[in-house]
């Protein structure tokens, strides 16, 4: 695009996000995390699976932080530091694509089921409501059990189960905005269904997505640890922030680190996630500009 | 023979129980986890039984046997005046129609596959029968069984649960449902079932062995966390945790004096092994699965579950009657494994899964293990699952290594044939069969045929002798490696009494027609 | 009206049905023998065999599904494998307990969700408004099976306020239903503010306020009806969430509920529990969407059907 | 007249102020007028110019705490407001003094009952029990002249019709009788018939309780029939205050003029200079017979029940270089026959646009139409994606009909903007950005990018005030004159239908009752829905006087019929040189 039609928007987007102190303090952790997941093999002390010999006491305890372990061992004497670097990997996999894969399926039904009325959508929906009826666990668990655990097998049953709630709230938007006069505008213009869905609608759901968006990270990263929990998730040895707290959970009186660090480390990153995706809904709303 | 009670013992007194499942079932038939054997148990009574915290047989119902000399018929005389919890008096009938029930494919049982020596019992299976053609009843106080080949294991499937009499008319009363109204002739009688919240036991007046049991009632409540149930168990609240220790608290427990005094510990009839498939590469050379024997850790293991089991030697756990003691197993040497590894062709290791049951410790337990393989260049990736999905991959024989932990293999009756038929010989290689290494050897099969046909009882040091032998056989073959033999670890409340092995009876897990409230 | 709840009867029923049949057909297709558990270790090939035709799962996929279908319309859930109890039964006796915690839990969900969200609208952009967001984050963040454990730890052990699990009186209740209702209070705290904030702003908001009346009459008689009516379709949605928490926290705190029953029958693949469970999950679900479609014309007369 | 009754409002030296950004920036500045017993004030003036912020503050009800009253006084008798407590001002509120909203769509609680609302505002102030409330309720209600008014207390705002609902308004803000009422645009939002009725019913009722009024207002013919005083109000400061006689007869300010210049005034269809000599042969646009219908399902499996017979049988040609104007009640079909020539309902008869029917077009087909035909909505805010510049939204239809490069369609825009008078370097802003005049203004910019022959007006004009909307319609005009541009126009508003109409076509239910020239329509109306629609235009002369009596709310008769039943079709017949008059009015 040249510089008739080409908006400003994308590059003071990201100036003004970083005017806002908060949607800093996101990109930084953020930043963090993926710079910890990436850089894990040069910043980890040890190697994520090696149980240490001296990572666990006679009696079989794991040992706490501090020492020669920062943050402590888990039950087989691994270093915890190292796994939660490595871990971090999991959980970036499983909260940036799994999640994105459920908001992209949730968005593309709940778009098309509300814009295209009729009996597209009538199936859409219904089927929605189908899967809606399904316990989300149960699916999850029968899922992972049929193909075999893995990372990225888990991370297509998190998108499987997790779209739904996002197909339902943006179904009903994409309802109410198809029925606004701008986009009847659009229309007299002769604008296309496509050009009318992307460059129309899909804006205006943009707050929502990104809602739904930032706090599904916590949710599928979450479910990830229920998974392990029920033993369906990531196969161990990987780490994962979920599965290190589920294999430690019943420890968390005497080995509380094993449990409450990963805890804080999921709770920061879906709130990293959550103050990005609120500076950046507001940031790209135009109405909003000037009041930051 | 029989057993003396504690002479300290006194009558009255309700203990309280916890834990974590509700019970599956009170249907000695059906009834088949470590939870509801002891329920069982005390709810009824086989012909024979055990001598309290051991694994010496006893009589039961039955006041006598006789054996015929070729070990293919024992002929039962019952005791009299023995009543069921309905009130009506137990006879020869109950004891035919038990065990034609039990074997009986409607039922279902699980244990059904135990009493394959009765006469008639593949005509039962195969639908041919509806009564086992081996079971007579002589007189209302005598019952003859005759056996198709001669079996020394056969007094102690006497005393399993499965072959315990209930009468008739309670279970065709319960229409389907004898599990939760079981009625039996034991020390307690069920009295109330509050589905997943509360079971209550109450003393049978009319037990036969007169002055047992000692407590008025046992209750048992649901849905406890086990980390809960200690902490209920140090306020006093509660005498028993059914699940045991939690395995987060252990070392605390054990570094408490106050709670360690409450800690009961005995052995249990358990040995914790991985499965090799011996029929596909690269377990089909002896020298690779000898290899992983001498690869693992297991002194490094059994500190991992803190110290709760000891390191394995053998198939046999210690306390099992036939068990080689002066047998080191292999050693631990991970240059040695290297160099068998070589020697059959993988200088550079190779790459294998170990399945394993999804329920701590057993990951764990797997990931050290992958561990100590990887140190001789095995590349072990782990397949954590349900155990159902564990055992359905052991039986087809997809599963190259299988770690048996969560899948128990606690034997059913302490008697060294029984960690051989189903899990080491031919039998249990076929397809859905448990014995997972697909291990089948026709000599051993000879032998172990032999030796279960020397039902002589005089002949005990020479049977013993002679499954000893086939044990190190197995072990020189090696389609397991045993790496630990569970233990035992239990607590009662302060107010509790009987000598511990009552809380870890080898046989019963907790034996409650003997203990008794101080 | 009669018409439309007929109309979404007969829809729920189709969805139960389709529920029904993919669910038995993952438990169809899943790489684990029940026959296998139920027979036993020392079961001989022909005695397992004779099991599976005993319970008809040696026919096809259809023809067992049709068995199944068929028992379902008389009100048949089967038995249970490994019980051998009536399904029905089993989840009769632990439906109430699930529904009293379910009930509990919305109740403290929409307490702390929809006070601590009209705290924030009210003080918008004030920092008690940040620090409320910033605590609905952490609820959302938070695993639920050591939010119980700490409860447990800290109100039941440490403080001895309430009973450490168990069931029975309304003191049991609590911390169970506050542990689950905390995670979706985060979600609720959101979802009320920013519906709050837009309602404030409206104009009969102002009509109210030109009236004199005052501000708690303001907020909560004309405020919190219209701002409530996004959450209500929420909670519908919500019941199908709480399915997957009531395993942990039932499990947490010794409820005994279907959650347990449920997991401990996926465990063993006990086929006609784990079928009758999601059957009896799916119908909450349902019911609870079709009561929240119910409710909202009660609130909202625009959409009060003709 | 007013200025010798006892104050009892009085305004001193008010000014209220903004903060943003850290600034303090006067919305409102030395505010001062009093207001006497049982007086109307009107307060008058072109949007944003402070009438809304100045009734917001003497109710003390101004949004916190960005916005507020930084310096005079707001006396009530002797008690001065701006320094009131919240909570001595809540009893104040609604009991002496009260208001209400422009917006009776908006302003009433949707989830409560009427009744309700009502009660509620009564036992605010006065210790009453639930049945006085409600007895009294029901007496406001009859005072307000609505029909049913038992009925209407257990009834919800959305049951009403607009004109009802303000009708509630009053009677809620009236029932405590209070000293002062502001009335905030009480009528802008409502059809002229409906404005009419309300302007009634404020007046009577104003003689009867002797409550003062400050009526706001940029409709100076509402002005001049309500008002004894005005108050002009421009950018926060009065210019101009003084008795509404003298007010329009002689203006002392520049702007009081330019006001009163803008307000469009009603003749008798006269013509005007320079009306276009029609050609009849070629149509523009062609209707025969177009009826539109919406299905309502019910019932057990959805069946259709109902229809909404939104249009029935209309037929007109729309001639080239022509404005054609419709006109009607609300809900009459105007705004669907707009849509159905954009192609946005389906419909039955016949449709042509440029020769071209409507029917069975494919999607080339259709986007071809969208060259001849465009349209210009209602709210210039909603019709605008509020996520793009005003420049892409502009370019946007060169875009779709892939004509030009990039600088092509900017410059386009550019030349287009400068067209309605915008200027280019206001094409990377978005449209909230911008005033409502200027909105409509983009909109139009918009309709001509593609050069259309005929552009749709659906009450294009109706939201924007008085001077803004003169200046739109001159735009209009001259765009007509100088591309040969055919109109549609769609609007209630009589007055500004006279001023721009070539042709007229009144509109009832969904069908034609009476269709000629301007000059026919207007000169000699024939149809009494017509000649109602012609009285009710408040003139903006003080000296008026107004003669037919008030008649009470009721509901307007519904298109919705079942499925089989039609409404009754109307017969045109043709009383001379193509004035087409409904048969029972003929
Ligand atoms: N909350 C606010 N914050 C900042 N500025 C405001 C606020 N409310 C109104 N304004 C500004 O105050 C000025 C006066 O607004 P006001 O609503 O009084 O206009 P008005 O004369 O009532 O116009 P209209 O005829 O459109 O209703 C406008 O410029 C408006 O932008
Ligand atoms: N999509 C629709 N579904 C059902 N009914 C509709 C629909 N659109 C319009 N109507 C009905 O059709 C009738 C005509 O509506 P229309 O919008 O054309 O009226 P209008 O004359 O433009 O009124 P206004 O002056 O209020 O804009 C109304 O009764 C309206 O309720
Ligand atoms: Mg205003
Ligand atoms: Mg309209």
């Amino acid at each position: 695009m040249t510089a008739a039609l080409a908006s400003p928007r994308p590059a003071t987007a990201l100036r003004r996000l970083a005017r806002r102190p908060m949607a800093v303090l996101g990109i930084v952790l953020i930043i963090l995390v993926v710079a910890g997941a990436v850089l894990a093999p040069w910043l980890a002390p040890y190697k994520p699976e090696e149980q240490l010999f001296d990572g666990l006491t006679l009696q079989g305890a794991p040992m706490p932080p501090g020492g020669a372990y920062l943050l402590g061992t888990d039950l087989l004497g691994r270093d915890l530091f190292s796994r939660l670097l490595y871990g971090a990997r999991t959980s970036l996999v499983i909260g940036v694509v799994a999640n994105g894969a459920a908001l992209l399926i949730g968005t593309l039904i709940g778009i098309t089921a509300g814009f295209f009325r009729g009996w597209i959508g009538a199936v859409l929906m219904r089927f929605t409501d189908l899967m809606m009826a399904f316990p989300a666990l149960l699916l999850a668990i029968c899922l992972a059990a049929i193909f075999s655990p893995s990372l990225w097998i888990v991370a297509m049953v998190i998108a499987l189960v997790n779209w739904v709630q996002t197909a339902r709230v943006i179904y009903t938007e994409t309802t109410s905005l198809a029925t606004r006069d701008f986009i009847a505008a659009e229309r007299t213009l002769g604008a296309g269904t496509g050009r009318i869905l992307f460059r129309h609608i899909l804006p205006h759901l943009m707050p929502t997505i990104i809602v739904w968006g930032t706090l599904g990270i916590s949710t599928t990263v979450l479910l990830e640890a229920t998974l392990s929990f029920l033993g369906v998730g990531v196969q161990p040895p990987t780490p994962s922030w979920g599965n290190i707290i589920f294999e430690n959970q019943t420890y968390f009186q005497s080995a509380p680190w094993l449990v409450f660090i990963p805890g804080a480390a999921i709770i920061l990153l879906a709130l990293a996630f959550n103050l990005v995706g609120d500076a950046l809904r507001d940031v790209l709303d135009p109405t909003q500009r000037g009041r930051e | 023979e029989e057993y003396t009670p504690d002479p300290n013992a006194k009558q009255g007194g309700v203990m309280l129980m916890t834990y974590k499942d509700d019970v599956a079932t009170l249907d000695p038939a059906i009834g088949y986890d470590w939870q509801n054997w002891s329920m069982i148990r005390s709810l009824f009574d086989g012909l024979m039984d055990y001598v309290p915290g051991t694994t010496d047989l006893r009589l039961g119902l039955a006041e006598s046997f006789e054996i015929s000399d070729d070990g293919l018929s024992y002929v039962f005389k019952l005791r009299p005046g023995v009543k069921f919890h309905n009130g009506r008096e137990m006879t020869a009938e109950d004891v035919k129609y038990s065990l034609d029930r039990v074997t009986l494919p409607a039922t279902q049982s699980p244990g059904s596959g135990f009493f394959s020596m009765i006469k008639g019992y593949d005509a039962m299976v195969g639908g041919t029968a509806t009564s086992l053609e081996g079971v007579t009843v002589v007189d209302p106080l005598t019952v003859k069984i005759e056996l198709s080949r001669p079996d020394a294991t056969f007094l102690h499937v006497m005393a399993i649960n499965f072959s315990s009499v209930v009468p008739k008319e309670a279970v065709e009363a319960a229409a389907g449902d004898f599990g939760k109204m079981p009625v039996g002739t034991g020390a307690f009688k069920m009295t109330e079932w509050t589905l997943g919240q509360r079971l209550v036991f109450a003393r049978n007046p009319d037990y036969w062995r007169a002055g047992e049991p000692y407590l008025d009632g046992v209750t048992f409540e649901f849905g406890q966390e086990p980390v809960v149930s200690l902490l209920r168990l140090q306020n006093g609240e509660i005498d028993i945790p059914g699940d045991g220790i939690p395995p987060a608290k252990f070392t605390e427990v054990m570094d408490d004096p106050a709670q360690k005094a409450m800690v009961v510990q005995g052995d249990v009839l358990h040995t914790g092994y991985i499965t090799m498939n011996v029929t596909a590469a690269p377990f089909d050379k002896v020298e690779v699965r000898r290899a992983v024997n001498m690869a693992i850790n297991k002194t490094r293991i059994v500190q991992v579950i803190n110290n709760r089991a000891a390191p394995a030697t053998q198939p046999l756990p210690p306390a099992m009657p036939g068990y080689t003691a002066d047998y080191a197993g292999y050693p631990y040497d991970v240059e040695g494994a290297k160099k068998l590894l070589a020697e059959a062709g993988f200088p550079d290791g190779f790459e294998t899964d170990l399945y394993v049951v999804n329920t701590d410790p057993n990951p764990r337990i797997a990931q050290a293990i992958q561990q100590d393989l990887a140190a001789i260049g095995i590349t072990v990736n782990l397949q954590s699952l349900a155990a159902p999905n564990v055992i359905e991959a052991g039986g087809a024989g997809t599963a190259p290594m299988v770690w048996s932990g969560g899948l128990a293999w606690v034997a059913d009756f302490p008697d060294p044939s029984n960690f051989f038929g189903p899990i080491l010989g031919c039998a249990g290689a076929e397809p859905g069969g448990w014995n997972w290494a697909k291990y089948c050897n026709p000599d051993l099969d000879k032998a172990a045929v032999a030796a279960d046909s020397m039902s002589d009882p005089a002949k005990l040091a020479e049977r013993l002798k002679a499954w000893s032998d086939i044990y190190m056989k197995v072990m020189e073959d090696a389609p397991w490696a045993p790496v630990f033999n569970d233990q035992r670890f239990t607590m009662r409340g302060a107010r509790m009494g009987g000598e511990g092995a009552l809380y870890v009876d080898p046989i019963a897990t907790v034996n409650f027609d003997y203990v008794y409230v101080k | 009206m009669p018409a439309y709840v007929l109309r979404r009867l007969l829809v729920s029923a189709l969805i139960l049905l389709g529920v029904s049949l993919i669910t038995f057909f993952l438990l169809y297709v899943l790489p684990a023998d029940p026959v296998r558990q139920i027979a036993g270790r020392s079961a001989t090939t022909a005695t397992v065999e004779s099991i599976r035709r005993e319970l008809g799962l040696d026919q096809p996929f259809l023809i067992q599904y049709g068995h199944y279908l068929a028992g379902l319309l008389q009100g048949d859930l089967g038995r249970s494998y490994l019980q051998k109890t009536e399904v029905a039964t089993l989840i009769a006796s632990r439906l109430p307990a699930t529904l009293l915690l379910m009930v509990g839990a919305i109740f403290c969900e929409l307490a702390l969700g929809l006070s601590m969200g009209i705290a924030a609208a009210l003080l918008r952009g004030r920092v008690a408004d940040q620090a409320l967001m910033m605590a609905s984050f952490v609820t959302v963040s938070a695993p639920q099976f050591v939010v119980g454990l700490l409860m447990l730890y800290v109100f039941a052990v440490k403080l001895g306020w309430f009973p450490i699990g168990g069931y029975g009186t309304f003191l049991h209740l609590v911390l169970p239903a506050l542990t689950l209702g905390i995670l979706g209070s985060g979600w609720y705290s959101r979802m009320m503010r920013s519906s709050m904030i837009d309602v404030l702003r409206a104009d009969y908001i102002r009509t109210a306020r030109a009236k004199g009346l005052g501000r708690a009459r303001v907020v909560l008689r004309h405020a919190l009806p219209n701002a409530i009516l996004p959450v209500i379709a929420m909670i519908g949605i919500d019941i199908g969430i709480f399915m997957g928490g009531i395993v942990v926290v039932e499990s947490v705190f010794g409820w005994p509920g279907i959650g347990q029953l449920a997991w401990q029958a996926i465990q063993r693949v006990d086929i006609p529990i784990i079928m009758g469970v999601t059957l009896v999950s799916a119908i909450a679900i349902v019911l609870g969407n079709l009561l929240a479609d119910l409710v909202a014309p009660f609130i909202d007369p625009r959409i009060r059907l003709k | 007249m007013g200025a010798t009754k006892a104050p009892v409002l009085s305004v001193q030296g008010l000014t209220v102020s903004v903060r943003a950004e850290g600034v303090e920036r006067p919305l409102v500045e030395g505010l001062s007028f009093t207001l006497g017993r049982g007086e109307t004030l009107a307060i008058a003036g072109e949007s944003g110019s402070g009438k809304s912020i100045t009734a917001l503050a003497i109710m003390g009800l101004l949004p916190p705490p960005a916005v507020r009253a930084s310096a005079g006084r707001v006396l009530l008798g002797d008690t001065d407001l701006l320094a009131l407590p919240e909570s001595r001002l809540r009893a104040i509120r609604g009991d002496r003094v009260a208001m209400i909203f422009q917006e009776p769509m908006t302003s009433l609680n949707p989830v409560m009952s009427i009744g309700a609302q009502l009660a509620e505002a009564l036992r605010t102030h006065q210790p009453l029990s639930r049945g006085e409330a409600r007895a009294r309720a029901l007496a406001a209600l009859q005072s307000v002249r609505i029909s049913q008014p038992e009925r209407r207390l257990s009834q919800y705002p959305h049951e009403l019709s607009g004109g009802m609902r303000q009708r509630v308004m009053i009677a809620m803000a009236l029932a405590l009788k209070p000293d002062v009422l502001i009335a905030d645009e009480p009528t802008t939002a409502l059809d002229v018939t409906v404005q009419r009725e309300v302007l009634d019913l404020l007046r009577d009722l104003q003689r009867e309780t002797g409550t003062a009024i400050i009526l706001i207002t940029h409709d100076m013919g509402v002005v001049a029939e309500m008002a004894d005083r005005v108050v002009v109000m421009r950018e926060g400061r009065v210019v101009e205050d003084g008795p509404v006689a003298q007010i329009f007869t002689a203006p002392q300010a520049d702007y009081t003029r330019d006001l009163l210049a803008a307000v469009p005034r009603m003749g008798n269809g006269a013509p005007r200079p320079g009306d276009p000599a029609l050609d009849a042969a070629a149509p523009v646009a062609r209707l025969r017979d177009l009826a539109v219908r919406f299905d309502i399902h019910g019932g057990m499996l959805g069946r259709i029940t109902h229809r909404v017979h939104a249009v029935e049988h209309v037929s007109f040609d729309i001639r080239r270089g022509e404005t054609f104007a419709l006109v009607g009640e609300s809900g009459c079909g105007k705004s669907t026959i707009a849509r159905a020539l954009a192609g946005l309902v389906p419909h039955d008869g016949e449709l042509e646009v440029a020769g071209q029917p409507l029917r069975g077009l494919n999607r080339a087909g259709r986007q071809a139409i969208c060259r001849s035909v465009q349209m210009v909505f209602q709210d210039p805010m909603a019709a605008l994606d509020p996520r793009m510049t005003v420049g892409d939204l502009v370019a946007e239809p060169l875009l779709i009909h892939g004509i030009g490069t990039p600088p092509e369609r900017r410059a386009r825009a550019a030349d287009l903007f400068a067209r309605v008078g915008l200027s280019a370097d206001q094409l990377d802003r978005y449209p909230h950005e911008f005033s409502g005049g200027q909105r409509q203004r983009i909109c139009i910019a918009r309709a001509l990018a593609l050069n259309p022959g005929l552009i749709v007006c659906d009450e294009s004009v109706s939201a924007l005030d008085v001077s803004v909307q003169a200046r739109v319609l001159d735009l209009l005009a001259a765009l007509k004159r100088e591309f040969g541009l055919s109109y549609l126009f769609i609007s209630h508003d009589m007055a500004v239908v006279e001023n721009i109409a070539d042709r007229v076509a009144v509109m009832y239910l969904g069908q034609i009752v009476e269709m000629g020239s301007r000059a026919q329509i207007f000169g000699n109306p024939r149809h009494p829905y017509t000649r109602r629609l012609i009285a009710a235009v408040p003139v903006p002369d003080p000296a008026h006087v107004r003669s037919d009596p008030p008649r009470p709310s009721g509901e307007v008769p519904s298109p919705i019929h079942p499925v089989g039943t039609a409404p009754q079709r109307v017969k045109l017949l043709d009383i001379g040189a193509g004035h087409l008059v409904a048969d029972d009015a003929a």
